[in-house]
């Protein structure tokens, strides 16, 4: 009996061991992966600078985009037209979905009833797990030559036609996270504005926007990231015309859409190739920027709030 | 030959007929000839499965050279687009003849049948850009291109465009032959290049002469039609047998009628000397 | 005042459904017998190599996210390491899948030296999916009521006996709930398999050879997706019914999408109900 | 110490007694006898009945306290007084309540009854703002928007409540930085801020420690020369210390309503006895 | 029905002491004069000091409460008695503990520790499996697997319980669909079925109706035959009616420790009688 219980202890402490060994490899390895992309895209993505001897000023803020698809170089590489094409379509889709977002979510948590809720709100995260090739699809086959319908538009392919696309596609994200914030606000600080005599307007606009203000920036900057990251869907409706976007009814190209395009075709060690794996440095280093700046956020909000 | 298709003796076919896996890239302008003979090879091969796909001239060359296809299909020899080192390490098979046509938007098409080298030039390269000043209707010019990795992209310029690059700023790059024929079609005013095959059974977009030569493949035989270039398939020197008997099987006189059926040209019957 | 929020929300539920039910009904319409089929001419192939690539990505983002997650909510202190591990790990959740993409093939093409093939591409769906399985893991374990963990610990259960015995089983079906997104998501993918999974695909339903490329079962054999297949028919002029084929795509997908949002939501749903049925 | 401030509340009690007769004459109040009457009130959420046929007269400048074992509708019945349970979804009261001579329910407008029955809940809830910004928040909804005004009203209340001295120089400061205790007494110069004449309380020191809690009784002890209070606890020693009436509820029923010496004396019910000689509960 | 019950748990109990004293004999238990011996014990949170120099004798096979005020250390110090602490994020402990004659800091295992000293908590914490499941759970960690074993291990534990009866025909249905009342005394079985020598009870009732109080009650002073309990709570009243020592903590120190008796009736701390008499807290 008491080899028994002696058995038990040790074999517990034998296995807790081996456990804890196993799964904290799992959780350092996991955390590994994003690193090990960052060093493979850091190694073929300096080439640009360090092989072709391009500045990183000519990448950012160059407009001359006509790298050399040779390994020896010698294009230019000014990769500003899409690094503003990105810029501008995911400010345009930000600028169009965020009043929807904030109205639904203010719908969802404080006006509709459980029931309605209930109804709404998996519609809405439905909206997150459609493809976004089929947006592409529907935003070409319908979207596109109903925009060149109404608009007066040479192509239908344009600036704005991807902003909506992506509008659409980011308006769940933030909706979600907007009414998550907005939901775990406090009851009691609602209940002890009601009970101060505060509207429901009144409370909404002085105690649960406010006390949300960093769920819904989350939700905001994970929205950007998204839309700076679709490629397929934004490459179907936006022309892919290497120019700066200087109308919302012309076409433009973004990092995600020329990466797409053109980097099956560049040469393998070429200047071409190189610029595209620059590009895709560029996106992996924002979405790390989109990371940190949520974490200082809710830092900082963590120290506000806190005790 | 034909036996092997004979139900009778099939387990004996099955025994001596190839195997495996043929995965190839490249040119969209050879694809449909890729596909139309990968089509009636399996017939005969059943153990064989073909994976194409199009991406432009230099995505094959890229990807047969870095072994992640098996056959890269180009319509521009391997040197242009690979270094002198990783060129050499492939096979070419010139498949055919591909001749290059301009095409334009119906409306436009009506009225300007023809264009001299110059005028394509100076439309290509955004000097031109409104069709009147050619003769045509009073519309903006739409360029609908390709981007620099394709083939007929590479051939155009060489031989439509006196070499010059074309305004890419100005156009509307497409991915593929397919979608720019698609995109030509649907916005008034534009014109662009597809290899012939992709207009043998469109009649959406209407094509234009050069130099009054119309892009016909008798006038590519006869040489009067210059933008045109050998297809090429390139494999590593030792290809897997799958791919070797599918390369002969494309090759054999056999299947040579059917590449005219499709809109190009038969090597053989080439009356210029022109390497291209 | 209302009434603004109510349109904005009415309007915003609109669209989705007819957004749903547009694809749906437009895909539906254009449908042939032989589009449905399995083999060359049909989707069906693309339909298998769908479902058969997110079961592979699944199982890989599983065997290593579940024990990511149960690392970050139990074994993780509140260290800097921890700190570190969850950022990236949230990085890794907001990378652009082209960027994954290119990554698997760098990473799984290039450097093994193989071709286009479905376990590359699983892998590099593994990779977008394994974040959200290791958060789902994570806040669900985070979300379980403490009393468990003290009941268990209280009568002498070493913590690995606490998770395996208590805390795992409890929250094995919001686990399931979020390997269910996870496969939704992995339906969708297209950016990343475009340069690891191959867009074309050929297979014989009659080979079961597994070592053969022909085999439907072989996961080293390129193997375009619905969602790939999507894209790649955008520029397939050539095929005279490419339009219906990609709606029909469309609507296979999102058909396929919607049923597993349901399935997870009735999942969770069950759970709450067996749940707050309990007291 | 103790002498300054009894002398700041002093004058912080006048100045709010002379606010309260402008009110007063204002709203003409009536000379109701009661501050609350309740006649017949039940109350159901959903299908359960939560209180039932509760007859009860509040009295004014008097510290009721309601009492009883969890679950009984302690929070309920001080929750319908200034109707916070509109907002409680599937809630449905019968019966009548009259607030100084007027049904709260025909007569009165909820916000206007709110204003006027302000409510201090069992944890503390201060908003994520500056202490000034919670203490001005009522003000500010009933349409205050001058600085000074705001300032005066600000530290009038504070001082009511005992803690003007502790917290002057850190009125700009988040008051989730505050303790517990501070974090309550803050919520109490809130709802005072707001110029009630009737305070709720429930049960505002079960998360207190002893000391804090001591502090809020003598703060209760103090307002209630010029407010009406009703005061939920569950603590017997507390509704003895600080009560002058007390109401016994049992599972939504009145069980007794009593003077508070006389029910710990001599309770005429027997469940109230078995109550509070701690027999159950 | 009551005369059927009080045999049945003699039984479980005479077989309960059987195995007490296999268990006690082969672990030479040592003719250690407490159960538990405290010394000098200092316990932190980080900085802030929960325990302040405990000195305390717990003797064996009686009942010990501990009362005091919210926040004075009662549940840390019960958690210590089997270094459920261990799992507090910057918890520091200095002193001595002696279970058995044995210090629990160097020589027992923490999981053989918490074999012999089992805990209920405030809250039932029944596992999310079958009522069977629940109470096997113990012997199951403990390396037993034989069907026919732990069904007489379950059977014995639940009718210790009193429970048996209740629950005979559900054994396997989902514990979470049984009654407050009913999960707690379902956790007392499965403390038990652990086969300890100690139970460490923090406060077991204070989440439970009057009717089932009154059980585990009774079921306390039921297992103090063959237990040591420690029980925590917050009733004064609970802790008159059950337990035989009661210790008053205060901010962290044991203010008195005597036996129940005595402290109520003639507390020689002013502290404590403040506090018993219900002038705080
Ligand atoms: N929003 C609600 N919906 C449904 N039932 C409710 C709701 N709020 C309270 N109840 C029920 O009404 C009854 C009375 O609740 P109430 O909160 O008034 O009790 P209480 O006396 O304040 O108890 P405690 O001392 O625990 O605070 C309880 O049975 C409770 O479950
Ligand atoms: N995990 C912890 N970290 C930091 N401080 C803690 C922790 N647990 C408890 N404390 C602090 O230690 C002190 C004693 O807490 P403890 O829970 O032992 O009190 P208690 O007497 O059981 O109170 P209650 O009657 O409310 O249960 C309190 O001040 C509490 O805030
Ligand atoms: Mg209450
Ligand atoms: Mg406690
Ligand atoms: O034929 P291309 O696709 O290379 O133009």
């Amino acid at each position: 009996m008491i080899n028994a219980l002696a058995l038990a202890v040790r074999r517990a402490h034998r296995n807790e061991k081996t456990a804890r060994i196993l799964i904290t490899l799992c959780g350092i390895g996991t955390a590994l992966v994003p690193f090990l992309i960052g060093a493979f895209l850091l190694l073929k993505g300096t080439d640009t600078f360090f092989v072709f001897h391009h500045s990183l000023g000519e990448f950012l803020f160059s407009g001359v985009w006509n790298p050399s698809d040779t390994a020896e170089g010698g294009g230019h590489v000014g990769a500003a037209m899409f690094l503003s094409g990105s810029l501008v379509t995911c400010a345009l889709a930000l600028v169009l979905s965020l009043p929807l977002c904030i109205s639904t979510a203010i719908f969802m948590t404080e006006i509709a009833t459980p029931r309605t809720r209930r109804l709404i709100q998996p519609a809405v995260e439905l909206f997150t797990g459609i493809p976004s090739v089929v947006y592409g699809w529907i935003g070409l086959t319908v979207l596109v030559p109903f925009l060149r319908l109404i608009f007066p538009m040479p192509f239908g392919f344009s600036v704005l036609a991807a902003g909506c696309v992506l509008a659409v596609m980011i308006f769940p994200t933030i909706t979600t996270m907007a009414a998550d914030a907005m939901a775990a606000v406090p009851k009691t600080w609602r209940e002890a504005s009601y009970g101060l005599g505060a509207t429901r307007w009144e409370t909404i606009a002085h105690i649960v926007l406010p006390a949300a203000k960093g769920g819904i920036f989350t939700g905001i900057i994970l929205g950007l990231a998204r839309a700076l990251g679709e490629a397929l869907a934004v490459a179907m409706v936006i022309g892919q015309m290497k120019v700066f976007p200087t109308s919302l009814f012309l076409p433009a190209s973004t990092l995600t859409t020329a990466i797409a395009s053109d980097m099956g075709g560049a040469m393998e060690g070429g200047e071409y190739s190189a610029a595209l794996w620059t590009m895709a440095l560029t996106l992996f280093l924002l979405s790390f920027l989109f990371i940190f700046l949520i974490h200082r956020l809710n830092r900082a909000s963590d120290l506000k709030g806190g005790k | 030959g034909c036996g092997s298709s004979n139900d009778a003796n099939k387990s004996d076919a099955k025994t001596q007929a190839v195997s495996g896996s043929i995965t190839g890239s490249g040119s969209s302008a050879l694809l449909p000839l890729v596909k139309d003979a990968a089509e009636k090879y399996k017939a005969e091969h059943k153990d064989v499965s073909i994976s194409l796909n199009a991406g432009g001239s230099g995505t094959g060359l890229k990807q047969v050279s870095d072994g992640s296809v098996d056959m890269g299909n180009s319509d521009v020899p391997a040197d242009t687009k690979l270094s002198k080192d990783q060129a050499d390490k492939l096979e070419d098979h010139k498949v055919c003849v591909m001749t290059v046509a301009t095409i334009a938007n119906k409306d436009v098409a009506g009225q300007v049948k023809s264009l001299t080298r110059q005028q394509l030039t100076d439309i290509f390269t955004g000097k031109i850009t409104n069709w009147k000043e050619v003769g045509g209707p009073d519309e903006k010019v739409v360029l609908v291109t390709r981007p620099k990795t394709s083939g007929t992209r590479a051939l155009f310029k060489q031989y439509a465009l006196n070499g010059a690059e074309e305004a890419s700023n100005q156009s509307l790059e497409t991915d593929n032959s397919g979608i720019l024929v698609q995109s030509v079609a649907q916005n008034p005013g534009a014109i662009g290049y597809v290899a012939l095959p992709y207009l043998i059974n469109d009649s959406t977009v209407g094509s234009i002469a050069i130099d009054g030569v119309a892009p016909t493949l008798e006038n590519t035989y006869n040489g009067t039609y210059s933008v045109w270039g050998y297809e090429h398939i390139y494999t590593s020197k030792d290809p897997k047998p799958a791919v070797k008997s599918f390369i002969d099987y494309i090759l054999s006189d056999k299947y040579g009628q059917r590449i005219e059926e499709l809109g190009y040209g038969v090597s053989s019957k080439m009356q210029t000397k022109e390497v291209h | 005042m209302t009434a603004l929020f109510v349109g904005g929300a009415g309007f915003a539920v609109v669209l989705l459904v007819a957004f749903v039910g547009f694809v749906i009904i437009q895909g539906v319409e254009g449908m042939t017998p032989e589009m449905l089929s399995f083999g060359p001419h049909g989707l069906g192939d693309m339909f298998f190599n769908t479902v058969y690539l997110v079961v592979l990505a699944l199982v890989g983002s599983m065997i290593t996210g579940i024990p990511a997650g149960i690392f970050l909510a139990e074994y993780a202190g509140n260290g800097k390491v921890t700190h570190w591990v969850r950022m990236a790990i949230e990085t890794l959740a907001s990378l652009p899948s082209i960027v994954v993409g290119l990554f698997g093939y760098l990473a799984f093409i290039v450097m093994t030296g193989s071709q286009w093939n479905l376990f590359a591409g699983a892998l590099a769906v593994s990779i977008l999916t394994l974040p959200l399985v290791t958060s789902v893991t994570e806040d669900a374990l985070r979300n379980l009521p403490d009393s468990y963990r003290q009941g268990s610990l209280g009568l002498g259960a070493s913590h690995w006996q606490t998770i395996w015995n208590i805390l795992l089983p409890a929250c094995f079906p919001r686990i399931m709930t979020g390997l269910i997104m996870a496969a939704g998501r992995g339906f969708g993918e297209a950016a990343a398999l475009m340069f690891t999974a191959g867009m074309s695909t050929d297979i014989d339903w009659t080979n079961w050879d597994i070592t053969s490329s022909s085999c439907p079962l072989n996961p080293f054999r390129p193997g375009e997706t619905l969602a790939l297949h999507i894209w790649a028919l955008r520029t397939e002029a050539l095929h005279p019914d490419a339009v219906q084929m990609a709606s029909a795509s469309s609507a296979i997908l999102m058909i396929m999408v919607v049923s597993f949002s349901l399935a997870a939501r009735w999942l969770s749903w069950r759970i709450d109900k067996k749940m707050g049925g309990s007291k | 110490m103790t002498e300054m401030t009894t002398t700041l509340i002093g004058s912080g009690a006048a100045k709010a007694t002379e606010q309260e007769a402008v009110r007063v004459s204002q709203e003409a109040a009536g000379d109701a006898e009661y501050t609350f009457s309740v006649e017949g009130l039940d109350l159901f959420y959903d299908q359960t009945q939560a209180l039932k046929n509760i007859n009860m007269n509040i009295e004014k400048n008097h510290i009721t306290a309601l009492i009883g074992p969890s679950g009984c509708g302690k929070s309920t019945f001080l929750k319908t007084l200034n109707r916070m349970n509109d907002w409680v979804e599937g809630c449905r009261v019968t019966g009548k309540i009259q607030f100084e001579g007027k049904d709260i329910f025909k007569e009165v407008d909820p916000l206007a009854l709110r204003y006027r029955v302000g409510m201090v809940f069992q944890q503390p809830t201060p908003f994520p703002k500056s202490i000034f910004e919670n203490v001005a928040y009522g003000p500010r909804i009933q349409g205050i928007s001058n600085k000074k005004e705001l300032a005066e009203i600000v530290e009038q209340s504070l001082r009511q409540a005992v803690i003007w001295d502790e917290l002057k120089d850190r009125l700009n400061e988040s008051a989730l930085g505050l303790s517990g205790g501070q974090q309550q007494r803050l919520c109490i110069a809130r709802t005072l801020a707001a110029r009630p004449s009737v305070i709720l309380m429930d049960e505002p020191t079960s998360a207190l420690d002893p000391i804090s809690t001591q502090k809020i009784e003598d703060l209760a002890l103090e307002l209630k020369k010029d407010y009406t209070i009703v005061i939920v606890t569950h603590s017997m020693q507390q509704a003895r210390r600080i009560s002058d009436k007390t109401a016994f509820f049992l599972l939504g029923e009145l069980i007794e309503f009593n003077d508070t010496v006389d029910m710990f004396t001599q309770p005429s019910n027997a469940q109230t006895e078995a109550y509070i000689t701690g027999r159950f509960g």
